[in-house]
């Protein structure tokens, strides 16, 4: 899950961590006021969840009060990456000497936590591990023992051979790594954390990816979840306990099984078609999800037919075969859809399925063959 | 030989009491499997259907029936605790169908449960079967065939669609493992790529990797530093978007990282075919053997 | 380090743990107001740093506040083991049905924490160990993932078969293992543990030792010492940074290493002596330590002879000699003086004390023999 | 051969420029010890009065010299910090001076140092010393002379007593060990039999245990279940209080186990003969020998 800069910034406060005075606003008019309080020069921040924010112009800095508002306005209602903006961060700015880069997230190859430091901060990061990877250092952290001082040391040298600037820095490390493993964040990094020209470090952006699966352990970073700044499909799949990823193209998929939902997209592109969505319908499948997932595909309006491509293990054939005869009463398809059931209990399900006008398909890949064709 | 499971899995079915436990202990024990017991905490005492006995632990089961593998079917916020209690009774080898683990928890079961001298599968795997041996998982035991291709996944059912047309072109599986779709697993690609190495009945390897991670250019270094097996690659996902997180927590393009094609890219630069479709992967190994 | 039952019920009353309401008081008439403000029956109980209270009459029970007055007064001013009574706990008293002793030491073997618990509780457990060790279940606990939930269930159903009740244990053992490892204790335990006939579960006693060494990361705790409950040669020993133990002999010992000091004590014993103390002036020894070794040693009016005996390594012999003559002139010693030095710096330490009446030992079996005689 | 340091010991020495390391890295090159660096956190780019590099971290410093192992002289607050760095840096052996360690601190360092294939001596250790070869740690190194008796020992100055006897009357050492006396240390006195049963040059071994815990039980245990070498015992703390400790945090009488007398009791029960005073253990070991 992700969640906007400004409840980041709070997190991160709350593990001690430098973070400059904020103040979150949904009029412009109230930047003013944010402005006053905080004091000038403030920056106005988009709070949309995506990256790019800065290239979209969706960051700006401002002098006086009345510029917070200017820039308040230009800011509020664009639209980045297909997001609306509807809130900005006016935050306190501060005078940058030098930006680093620092990060957490699980390492799959240590199978363990693991800190990601940058001098080269401020920019994309993965821009700088392809062309000067010498300028990153990654340690794997054992949970046990957490990040140990002599890792924070090594750390936070490799970022400033200024002592008392290395010290703060080590600091704001400690503070990552707790607030990364106290909130089960799946990512969690601050780019840049900058240094001032008194010598003074400061973490004056903000990111947080959240463990989806250990959101129950944190219900009040659940509730940070914000549906309006998500695409409302994913929104209403994730509702109903779906898989699901808009695409662009005019073929519906839906599919059990991640792999093979994904082994389908491919090979509707392979034979020259191109996928709507990727919608996994996951294990255990009962008739419902079947029609929630339906409902789903129904709303982009872009889709022409409509494929279900199931390979029964958990999954049982006639679940997915009664779910489309429900579908089929209560929305009056008039989309083709073209269906491919095999495994547990495989026959029950082509005997649900005989008297209805759904395509038959023999494999997966005259299962795609044929919903590319019906789409048109 | 196979690996991993064979006539000498001793199972404990962990959940079995619960509606996934129950359904798949039963599967198991239709295959052949040897399912000697299963617990669910407070309903000890009991019998399955089957006849299984149900006990309050692991350790009650692992002294009463001398079992050495267990498999787990139990909601994921108290899959961490199964898995090591497994580890603790004294089972060397772990599967944990469950899934939805948070991250931290796996982190800290690592540990705890090498050890302990444990492997572990999974969590979020489909399982491992041996056919004709044993099944210890949720895959359909019919499609699979006695033969001498190793096949190891990070899917459950593009395994199922790739095994089932090894079947039915005549190609039967040693052992055929899904290693489960999360991010950090207690047995990767590579550890499994090195088991069937060592596997005199394993002739040749069928790799389904997917996005995410580099655990598959991992596994093309390896095959070039010398691999004693074919290996015969699918890869999924050329279709997704980067930053979606496509079912499985591990399946993520980020950062231009992970892609399909690099995953392409690198079998390719060793020499190891790459299947276009799932149908496509029984032609290469028909080849390759 | 050792606290009062009354601060460790406070530390684990902060875990959670299901202690019952109490007051600590000085004076027996304000044991009524205690026992009226907690409910009757109240059980009294003497607050000392040592074990056995009960069989030395330390704790009773009283049914009104002004029995509890009567107990009070009974308590107060009795000595047990050599410490005077001065504090008593009024506690609401627990109706018992079963007693348990839980219990959270570090184990060697494992090298891990370790948990202990038996069905045989209120009794000595040492005692329990002996005759009935099957009615004690140990499980180590790897400190990362701490007291795992299947270990939780594992102790509590070994103790209770009713599922309510090992369900309150097992909340309780979670408590007693946050509790130990959050305050760096050595060792954790509540005997007895108890259920009573509701069916509820009670920490009607509590222990904690502290590990000496972690007491600087805790000083709310440290704050809990009660130097008067203890031998005052041992607490000005502790505030000298010297290792000191008082014994019942006529010879005093003055030694570099815990080892050594021990094999030298066992040495007066097995020669027919009697060793008065235990006293490791520790590895870095300057003059001032030697001076303030001797000083607590005078304290003992049984000691009739200092046996000195010091293999220098780390310890340099010089230091010890000119500790020796400082002391001289100081307190002007009459007591003999036996004393050895080996090692690091010897041959000045020799020349330091050549002119003095110390009595000059060849090796540590020669000292030993000298002190003795010396001692008379 | 001896156990653990020779003249393959490439040491660093952590906490070099303090009172205690600075004065014992000094000893150490006298004595012949190959100290190659010393690390003190800000002070790196100095070298010592011997001429030894000190270097920021260990990392640094093991880059730039190849070392394998390292000894700590640093506060007990730092010293767990710094066995996990040394670990991490790659040196396989690490013997702890510092005393003082909280357990807990030491009992989260042990997984840290496995997992990494660190053997830790200590903490609150005198050290090692492979007389003639190296000495890593604070004991005198003129009262040690080759030989082949090994020396295993919970204790710092009665091990120097013991050994000084040994010297004096002939009986060379291969290696003295002093384990460290807390409670929990990364090596005990088993398993440094065990590596005394290995080394060819080690003819016999003496055993100073004191009070406190059942190692010295467990010791008599190994040689009863046939141990290689000859064993002659000296065991501290008859003369002491049951629930006081005896300087060391480990050397505690409780619940009237780990006395003196059910230690001796444990090895002469397995015919070890123990020793009255540490001078007698001469008249034994020249019997074994």
């Amino acid at each position: 899950m992700k969640i906007h800069e400004a409840d980041a910034r709070g997190i991160f406060a709350g593990y001690g961590l430098p973070v400059p005075p904020s103040k979150m606003i949904t009029k412009a008019g109230d930047a003013k006021a944010a402005a006053e309080q905080l004091g000038c020069p403030v920056v106005v921040k988009a709070q949309v969840l995506v990256g790019g924010r800065g290239k979209a112009g969706g960051v700006k800095l401002a002098s006086t009060p009345e510029e917070a508002v200017e820039k308040a306005e230009a800011i509020l209602g664009l639209d980045i990456k297909g997001l609306t903006v509807e809130k900005v961060l006016v935050a306190k700015a501060v005078d940058i000497d030098k930006e680093f880069y620092v990060g957490m997230i699980f390492d799959r190859g240590s199978r363990r936590p693991m800190m990601m430091v940058s001098p080269a901060g401020g920019v994309d990061i993965e821009e700088v591990a392809r062309t000067t990877p010498e300028k990153i250092l990654k340690l794997p952290v054992n949970p046990e023992g957490g990040l140990m001082p002599f890792q924070v040391r090594r750390l936070a040298s490799f970022l400033s051979s200024d002592k008392a600037v290395a010290k703060q820095i080590g600091k704001a490390l400690k503070g990552l790594y707790d607030a990364f493993m106290g909130s089960d964040a799946s990512l969690a990094e601050i780019n840049p954390l900058v240094e001032d020209p008194d010598g003074k470090v400061w973490a004056i952006d903000a990111k947080i990816n959240l463990d989806d699966n250990a959101l129950f352990r944190h219900p009040e970073i659940a509730e940070m979840r914000d549906d309006a700044s998500e695409d409302q499909g994913e929104v209403t799949a994730r509702e109903a306990d779906l898989s699901f990823v808009k695409l662009d193209g005019r073929i519906g998929c839906i599919v059990n099984g991640a792999g093979l939902a994904m082994a389908t997209m491919d090979m509707i592109k392979h034979f020259g078609g191109e996928p709507a969505n990727f919608l996994d319908i996951g294990g255990s499948s009962s008739p419902e999800k079947v029609l929630s997932a339906i409902k789903i595909i129904l709303r982009d309006e872009n889709v022409k037919s409509i494929l279900i491509n199931i390979f029964g293990g958990i999954t049982r054939c006639d679940d997915v075969a009664n779910g489309l005869i429900v579908a089929k009463e209560k929305l009056g398809l008039d989309i083709p859809l073209v269906v491919r059931l095999t495994g547990t209990n495989e026959v029950e399900a082509k005997e649900i399925l005989a008297s209805t006008e759904m395509i038959a398909a023999l494999d997966m890949e005259d299962a795609v063959k044929k919903a590319i064709e019906a789409a048109g | 030989m196979s690996i991993l499971v064979d006539k000498n899995t001793k199972l404990i079915v962990q959940g079995i009491t619960g509606r996934d436990g129950g359904f798949h202990a039963s599967q198991m024990v239709a295959y052949g499997t040897n399912v000697v017991g299963g617990v669910t905490p407070g309903k000890g005492g009991q019998k399955t259907e089957d006849g299984v006995p149900v006990f309050d632990s692991m350790a009650d089961a692992v002294a009463a029936t001398g079992a050495n593998t267990s498999v787990i079917y139990v909601p994921a916020a108290f899959a961490a605790d199964a898995i090591c209690e497994a580890s603790d009774a004294g089972c060397k080898l772990v599967v944990c169908i469950s899934e939805g683990l948070p991250v931290r928890d796996m982190v800290k079961v690592l540990p705890f449960i090498t050890e302990r001298g444990t492997r572990l599968i999974g969590p979020n795997s489909p399982g491992i079967i041996s056919p004709g041996r044993s099944k210890v998982g949720i895959m359909p035991g019919d499609i699979h065939a006695e033969g001498n291709v190793g096949v190891v996944s990070r899917s459950g059912t593009l395994t199922y669609e790739i095994v089932y047309h090894l079947t039915q072109n005549g190609l039967g599986q040693s052992t055929c493992i899904g290693i489960g779709g999360d991010p950090i697993v207690g047995t990767n690609l590579l550890d499994t790529m090195e088991l069937f190495a060592a596997d005199d009945e394993t002739d040749a390897v069928v790799l389904i990797g997917e996005i995410g991670g580099n655990d598959e250019e991992l596994a093309a270094e390896m095959i070039k530093n010398s691999y004693p097996k074919k290996v015969g690659v699918f890869i999924a996902g050329h279709s997704a978007p980067p930053g979606k997180r496509m079912g499985h927590a591990g399946a993520i393009v980020s950062g231009g990282t992970g892609t399909a094609a690099e995953k392409v890219a690198a079998f390719a630069a060793v020499g190891v075919e790459v299947a276009d479709t799932p149908a496509q992967i029984v032609d290469i190994m028909k080849r390759l053997i």
